[in-house]
């Protein structure tokens, strides 16, 4: 496998009116020793903030984080309006404490499958384990081989590309 | 606007900035001074804050109070009344929408949260209500009422709950600005909080005595004790210069008992070192302790642990109010039952404790000495960016970095200094950033932690900070490789 | 039965006795010495008691141990399993009727348990059964099991849990009478424990070690800590002369932290004082800390801080292990559920105390002084009573009063010793009864508890030791007037 | 009301193999302070201790307590054994730990009261409260007032009686 080699860009950022920073912070560190290249937009981030990193970026996943319980409010219609500004096939992850309330993960996990997150994670979840699906996920979603092919492999390789 | 500087504001700039205020939004309009002087002195001496608060210091007690609220105004009465036996005095938590004053995302919110049937804010929307709906909710309890947020701006917030008989409110231009901001400039947000305290002073000088209460922890994460202490001073400092009279200090668990017990006792004595010295006299002073505001493990026996913890240094340091936890902090707003459990065990643990000995010992002095050192370092420089003026120093201070709160999401923090625990739970610097602390002090720093990087054979690095402020949930204080 | 002393058994005459015992019960005779070493060499390390133990005391570690115990063995094992991953060593509790040597009831219970499908019996009836049950399940376990019951004459249940793999055996003479039974002469219970003690000693030679543990809690109301020491390093003592090796002593909380910490850390300098001077060298110490045993409060939250404040005190005095209790203690046997929320409670305390600094204090000191003076006079009585024996003296301090354990219903117990609490909770001397204590002793218990009466205004009398014994159920460590 | 110069005797004991002194202690000193005389058996009592210190005493009450979860075993059949042994119209009260394990109040009290007991109590209970409705079921369970007038009243008026 040469994952290694390969880019990982996601955007990261806490949404709505959320101002819990340090959960950004940890993550930011963790991810980034993880291999993964994060673009931190940090907290009290708009969907569209979202979505204009992504393209500008070329981030190949957005990770959204919610502490503070308007997760359902804020995240509604996520999906849509990455579609409407062109942002299609990218990897969406939300995680948090998503609710009000104490309720059934499973419950809450299909209710924001359903508004469009490819994965929902508990503020527990373990950060290595979402930094291995991520990887996955965004390989998964990568554009065909040929295309892939056309990139300077060998300097790749020899470890050359910056 | 003029520079800021920390004087009490003039009567007409301020009956101007009012006007304008009470226009900003429809339910302003339903604010009158002289209503407000009449609904507070018509309110029972059981649902005044800072009664229940001189009686607790008086007698020694420690007071509880959760946090609570939700959408609608009766279910959060229901909800207040629920809560209203196992504690000492009432919240009323504000809806982060409302926090950032975007009461048209808090209306929508209550619009949804009536068809949805179930609270889709997480508070409860106090401008949106208005006056009458504040007061229904005042009329609806039988204990003081508090409100806490976490705004910037809350000079609306304050003419809305004050008129309607809240009688205590937290906050602070800098406690409220650094934890739960991101592009608010420190100046305005000091002004606009110089605003609220020139509001209570207003009481005051009507006979009406409003209780406030700068945001003690902070980010809540890792925050070492002299950090917190000059935000508190010189939020008190700013409160007096206003008028304001009843102030309550606040501190939040760190997690090392000699360390926090330290942090509340020298909390106290800095203050009236700072608050008598600047000349002023006529004020009553009370603390508060906050129960671990880091993460919570989800597990709500071990939860009820990490308040249990919390609750017994409180009483053990004797503070005058505990803002209790509950089982389900890992899970966000909690039910009832959970906010009841949550008082219950620290109700039983503050019993139990509070006619034991008190604690003392050579470590809890060294840490006071230490904090006390912190303080005065960091003051003197305010005091000298400021040139003499606290309002003017504390903005430079934290331009400059030599106030430095960690993980904050402001933009005004420069976020440089780290703190690490050391080998007995202790907070420490791990980077002390541009803060000016005397070499002693930084070197006790620097020996510590290397105390704890020996202990666990690896150097001292940010993934020490990391484990660290992953540790609690994990089920330990001090983060150690696996 | 010639006349108790503490001297070894000799063999002929333990053989002989053991034949006798072995023939008293049907299952008896499943039980050979031979066997019974070799199931006890074939244990692996980890379910091996006294390695845990020793594993623990050389890492200054803290294990945590729940009570458990149900009338049949495939659930007992179920039950343990379930408690298995939130401990580091397991129980197994052994009912009511077997205690009383009432092996038919036991039947009975086992059988109406069967037909019930549910456990209708308190504990695990081991006896009836016998070698082959107990080694199921000792085999259906992956962690050391130790016995805990309350047995007067435990020489059967000894024969056979031992034979079945378990590798520790809580009580003794007198800690397993005076708490326990009504009408047990005490020579005899203390002369049926030699048996015991013997026996383990008997496995020792052999080179297999069996942990023994007193029972430090006695009747868990009130005790003083000299008290329960005293019946502690009693029993060490005579383990000791009957081969017992791996000794663990132990106390239960008294709710005051100083006086606590006090006890547990004077415990294990009294005991290797004793045993020391004794001319016993070749042997373990260990500690053991119960939380509370007294009355609990009903509301599962209140017993979890209860249970919070033991965990505590228990880390901060640095136990080996913790007798963990369960937030359904008020309502008798736990469900696992309770059960393990006790355990996860307890860890993420004790894990939250751990790296902390060592507490110590004058309040610490001056208990230590107190208790120590308190155990060397009765010490001294009991050595001369006995004409240097310590058993015959045992007996006849108890006779005379000279030892006396509070709220005891044993006729052997005189019960005129009162205790008391002090204004700081700690527990003192209302009543000293015939106790041979020193005059400034005295002096100090009656100062301390002259200023709690002072502080009520009310004369000491039974109704505040009345008050002190239902006051942490009712949510207060003293019962002050309401 | 005369209630107070009647005398309200009352046999107290633990049964069975149970041996929790502590309660045992604190009921005695509560009651007698009450008014209420007690014969106290003390831990481990039978059965047929209850019902012969009741039957020797002519108390007008037996308070059972049960602590250790056997209550269920051991008191089987006592109100029949009771009126087997002649001891019609006595009260019976249980309280404590009834049975093993955390149990709603209701089904244990639905329980005992059907095995015969007149009250069951909570380990909790408030013992003034025990003591009033002791003193009341005690008068309710008395001979008529006829056999009652019988006895010599004028030395009971004057506390002349020991």
């Amino acid at each position: 496998m040469s994952t290694e080699s390969q880019d990982y860009k996601i955007v990261l950022g806490v949404i709505g009116a959320d101002c819990h920073a340090v959960g950004n912070r940890i993550l930011t560190s963790v991810l980034t020793q993880g291999g993964i290249d994060v673009v931190n937009l940090g907290v009290m981030v708009a969907q569209d903030e979202f979505i204009e990193a992504a393209l500008s970026e070329q981030a190949g996943a957005i990770l959204v984080s919610s502490i503070y319980g308007h997760g359902e409010l804020d995240c509604q219609d996520f999906r849509a309006r990455c579609e409407e500004r062109g942002l299609t096939d990218i990897v969406l992850y939300v995680g948090g404490n998503l609710v009000i309330g104490k309720q059934e993960f499973s419950v809450v996990e299909a209710q924001f499958r359903e508004m469009g997150f490819d994965r929902v994670f508990h503020p527990s979840a373990d950060l290595q384990e979402v930094i291995g699906l991520l990887k996955a996920d965004i390989d998964a979603n990568r554009p065909a081989q040929l295309a892939r092919n056309s990139r300077p492999l060998a300097d790749e390789r020899l470890g050359l590309s910056a | 606007m003029t520079e800021l500087t920390n004087h009490r504001l003039d009567t007409a700039g301020f009956e101007a900035e009012r006007a304008e205020i009470l226009q900003s939004w429809p339910t302003g309009t339903g604010v009158s001074f002289a209503e407000a002087v009449k609904v507070q002195e018509a309110l029972p001496t059981e649902k005044r804050f800072p009664v229940a608060l001189a009686a607790a210091d008086a007698q020694g007690m420690t007071l509880l109070q959760p946090r609570a609220g939700v959408a609608l105004v009766r279910e959060h009465a229901a909800l207040l009344n629920g809560l209203s036996p196992y504690c000492d005095v009432l919240p009323t938590t504000i809806d982060a929408y409302t926090r950032h004053n975007r009461y048209t995302e808090a209306q929508d919110g209550i619009d949804r949260s009536r068809a949805a049937g179930t609270s889709l804010l997480n508070g409860f929307p106090a401008v949106n209500h208005g006056v009458d709906g504040c007061r229904r909710l005042v009329d609806a309890v039988s204990k003081p009422v508090q409100v806490r947020h976490g705004t910037p701006d809350a000079r609306l917030l304050a003419e809305i709950t004050l008129a309607a008989g809240f009688s205590s409110f937290e906050g602070g231009g800098i406690s409220y600005n650094i934890p739960y901001a991101k592009h608010v400039p420190l100046e305005r947000s000091i002004r606009h909080w110089q605003y609220c305290d020139r509001l209570v002073g207003r009481f005051e000088e009507e006979g009406v005595s409003i209780n406030r209460e700068p945001f003690g922890p902070l980010t809540g994460t890792l925050v070492p004790p002299f950090v917190s202490h000059v935000v508190a001073i010189l939020e008190g400092l700013l409160a007096l210069e206003q008028g304001v009279k009843c102030i309550t200090l606040g501190y939040g668990q760190a997690g090392n008992v000699a360390q926090d017990i330290a942090a509340l006792r020298s909390l106290r004595r800095l203050a009236h070192h700072y608050f008598l010295n600047a000349g002023y006299a006529d004020y009553k002073l009370t603390t508060v302790f906050h129960q671990w505001m880091g993460g919570f493990p989800a597990d709500e026996a071990q939860a009820t642990a990490v308040i249990c913890l919390g609750a017994l240094v409180a009483r053990q340091a004797r503070a005058t109010k505990i803002i209790v936890k509950t089982p389900h902090e890992a899970s966000g707003v909690p039910t009832l039952e959970a906010n009841q459990a949550g008082l219950k065990a620290t109700r039983q643990m503050v019993n139990m404790i509070s006619d034991q000995n008190r604690v003392d010992s050579p470590d809890i002095q060294m840490e006071i000495d230490v904090i006390e050192a912190e303080v005065h370092a960091v003051m003197r420089e305010i005091l000298r960016l400021g040139r003499g003026d606290i309002a003017r120093g504390a903005v430079a201070a934290f331009q400059t970095g030599a106030m430095d709160v960690p993980f904050a999401p402001a933009r005004a923090n420069l976020g440089k200094l780290t703190p690490v625990r050391d080998n007995h739970g202790a907070i420490r610097l791990f980077d002390v950033g541009n803060v000016p602390l005397p070499a002693d002090v930084l070197a006790f720093h620097r020996d510590k932690i290397a105390e704890r990087a020996l202990c666990e054979r690896r150097e001292p690095s940010f993934n020490m900070v990391v484990d660290d402020v992953r540790a609690i949930s994990a089920s330990k204080l001090v983060g150690r490789p696996a």
